[in-house]
């Protein structure tokens, strides 16, 4: 019998997606199923392996997936020129909107955004397995209430919502409503994080 | 766009532009584009606040209001379908506008919130959201970033997990079976218990069809006297089936048994 | 930039499907682009950096692949395992029988059913575990004796054949199949006599 980190090597490339730690468990008949604490010790070890290779192990919402890294973007995107999809600003903001406000309505990702989703974004989002409706808010017209799904942090390579980037803090309005009442007060200039490349 | 010289661009209040704002920097062929690629009013407000470096919490109202007017009045004019928010801002920033300009009593001016602040707080919010939506876009992701590596086993079989299968159903198919077999007389059905099949399968597998097994050897008297007897049913079962040879040297010597074949 | 083998390790597990040796080459800017010799021989090195490992290199008619070599089929089929519906009628009498008759042999199970018993169930039920060769009968053809394993046993939640519902008559058989299909009935506890250590 192969070591287990080969074995496991060859599963996740033939799953070609995430597997799961219980699903990878599932994969061993009962006689030779590794503990799962053995099974975490072989992926670290597998992971370890690929240092310096064309691919890398890592843990997904999914699951465990071995991908090719980043740094061959510049080859790999070659191969399949029409595929590397961009996205539109707009699809971009109402996707952070749900990620972030999650479950939210159509109506509240307009009002952030100051104008209208088009049915075209939210269609795209759901066709791509990114967001689904998971309710609805018990309000006239009982709106769907959006949420992301696990294909979206698969996609983004995030293991759980926690660990998309932070949401820069509101700044404090308080402190701000004191200073527009005095008309004269002069605010300090923006910090950088508002800067902006050119539209 | 060529007579973009002479011919007004747009007419704000009755006034004729023939020049672009003095803060773009666009090239005419590119206005189109440019101007198409605002998400809203928020988005322009927050690009003409950022191109002229003013904190949001300080707004020159009435500047950015002129401006705003302009680039709406261009898209007009160039008829790119203007949502109806734009307007809806137009007719708001007038109103600050206009509440800025009334004096306030000199009591009143400590409670009074400013105008602007609904505004703030929205464009801040607005803001928020467009970083992340830039801090989504650099993650790395599939398909353009990273790639899902994966290669063909060189063999792939689909293992076919065998049906479940539940007492009642084998049951079932033992009533059918037995029905139908009742319907020829000739085949009866004997009914031992299954103790003594079960003994009987047991028996089989201990004896070797090459050497001989004492008799006394198949019996254990720790299973008690029920167990002794089905071992014995069994056993006379086995050789009325021909399936045992049983084989005694001579009277009263130890019996002996082998399977048969 | 990457070592050439480890741009074409990445190239070929981001693929997922065989690349020529044209298509590769393709996949440099011009600048970069190797010599078709350069190339063949990181091919080369990098099927040789796979012994060992869960994939390996192979040049298929349709260029070169990366693939997981068939040893590892017990483990990765298993990925795409599914389960049949249902077993058929003929079995499960044929099973019925051999559980309720052991030792029988085909032809006895044939006489009963009225119908020949496919080889095909014979060899399911040996395949699944559930029935075993346990001898031969001393007559024309040394007919094999069919009983049923410990697995069988197992399966069903018995501890002995003596614990199957009893073969009654047939028309009691329909009284006790009513029974068992209300999923609260409770069968007689086995009688003492047919609880009997492993012989």
């Amino acid at each position: 019998m192969p070591e287990l980190k080969i074995i496991l090597e060859a599963l996740l490339l033939a799953a070609g997606e995430p597997l799961t730690l219980e699903r990878l468990l599932e994969l061993f008949p009962d006689e030779q199923r590794p503990e799962r604490t053995v099974l975490r010790a072989a992926l670290t070890e597998l992971a370890a392996d690929y240092g310096g290779r064309g691919l890398e192990l890592v843990e997904v919402a999914s699951g465990f997936r071995l991908q090719v890294p980043a740094a061959f973007a510049p080859w790999v995107s070659r191969l399949w020129e029409e595929r590397a999809s961009r996205y539109s600003r707009a699809l971009l903001e109402t996707l952070a909107l749900i990620a972030y406000r999650q479950p939210i309505t159509r109506g509240e990702i307009e009002e952030v955004r100051g104008v209208s989703v088009s049915s075209g974004i939210m269609k795209t989002l759901q066709e791509r397995g990114w967001i689904k409706v998971i309710g609805h808010r018990e309000a006239p017209g009982r709106p769907a209430l959006y949420a992301t799904t696990r294909e979206f942090l698969d996609y983004f390579n995030l293991g759980s919502l926690g660990e998309l980037p932070p949401l820069a803090a509101p700044r404090d309005l308080d402190a701000m409503g004191a200073a527009l009442a005095a008309p004269t007060a002069q605010f300090p200039a923006s910090s950088p994080q508002t800067e902006f490349p050119d539209v | 766009m060529d007579s973009a010289d002479t011919l007004p661009l747009a007419k704000v209040g009755g006034e004729p532009y023939t020049r672009f704002p003095v803060d773009l920097y666009i090239p005419p062929d590119a206005l189109e584009v440019f101007l198409e690629a605002f998400e809203g009013p928020l988005d322009l407000l927050l690009y003409l606040i950022q191109r002229q470096n003013l904190d949001i919490r300080d707004i020159p109202i009435a500047d950015i209001t002129r401006q705003y007017m302009d680039y709406l009045a261009l898209m007009q004019e160039l008829r790119l379908e203007l949502a109806a928010e734009y307007l809806v801002m137009a007719a708001w920033l007038a109103e600050i506008k206009s509440r800025l300009l009334l004096p306030r009593p000199p009591a009143a001016e400590a409670e009074e919130t400013d105008p602007r602040a609904e505004l703030v707080r929205r464009l801040q919010e607005y803001e928020r959201f467009q970083q992340a939506a830039r801090a989504l876009d650099a993650l790395p992701r599939m398909e353009r970033d990273v790639f899902a590596a994966c290669a063909e086993p060189a063999q792939r079989d689909v293992t076919r997990l065998p049906p479940p299968v539940q007492l009642a159903d084998l049951l079932d198919a033992l009533r059918g079976v037995l029905a139908r077999a009742e319907l020829f007389s000739s085949h009866y059905i004997r009914r031992e218990t299954l103790s003594v099949r079960e003994r009987m399968t047991q028996v089989l597998e201990r004896l070797d069809a090459l050497r001989f097994t004492l008799f006394t050897a198949l019996f254990r008297p720790a299973e008690g006297r029920m167990g002794v007897v089905v071992t014995f049913m069994a056993v006379l079962e086995l050789l009325r089936e021909g399936l045992l040879e049983l084989v005694q040297a001579e009277p009263f010597a130890p019996i002996h048994v082998r399977r048969r074949g």
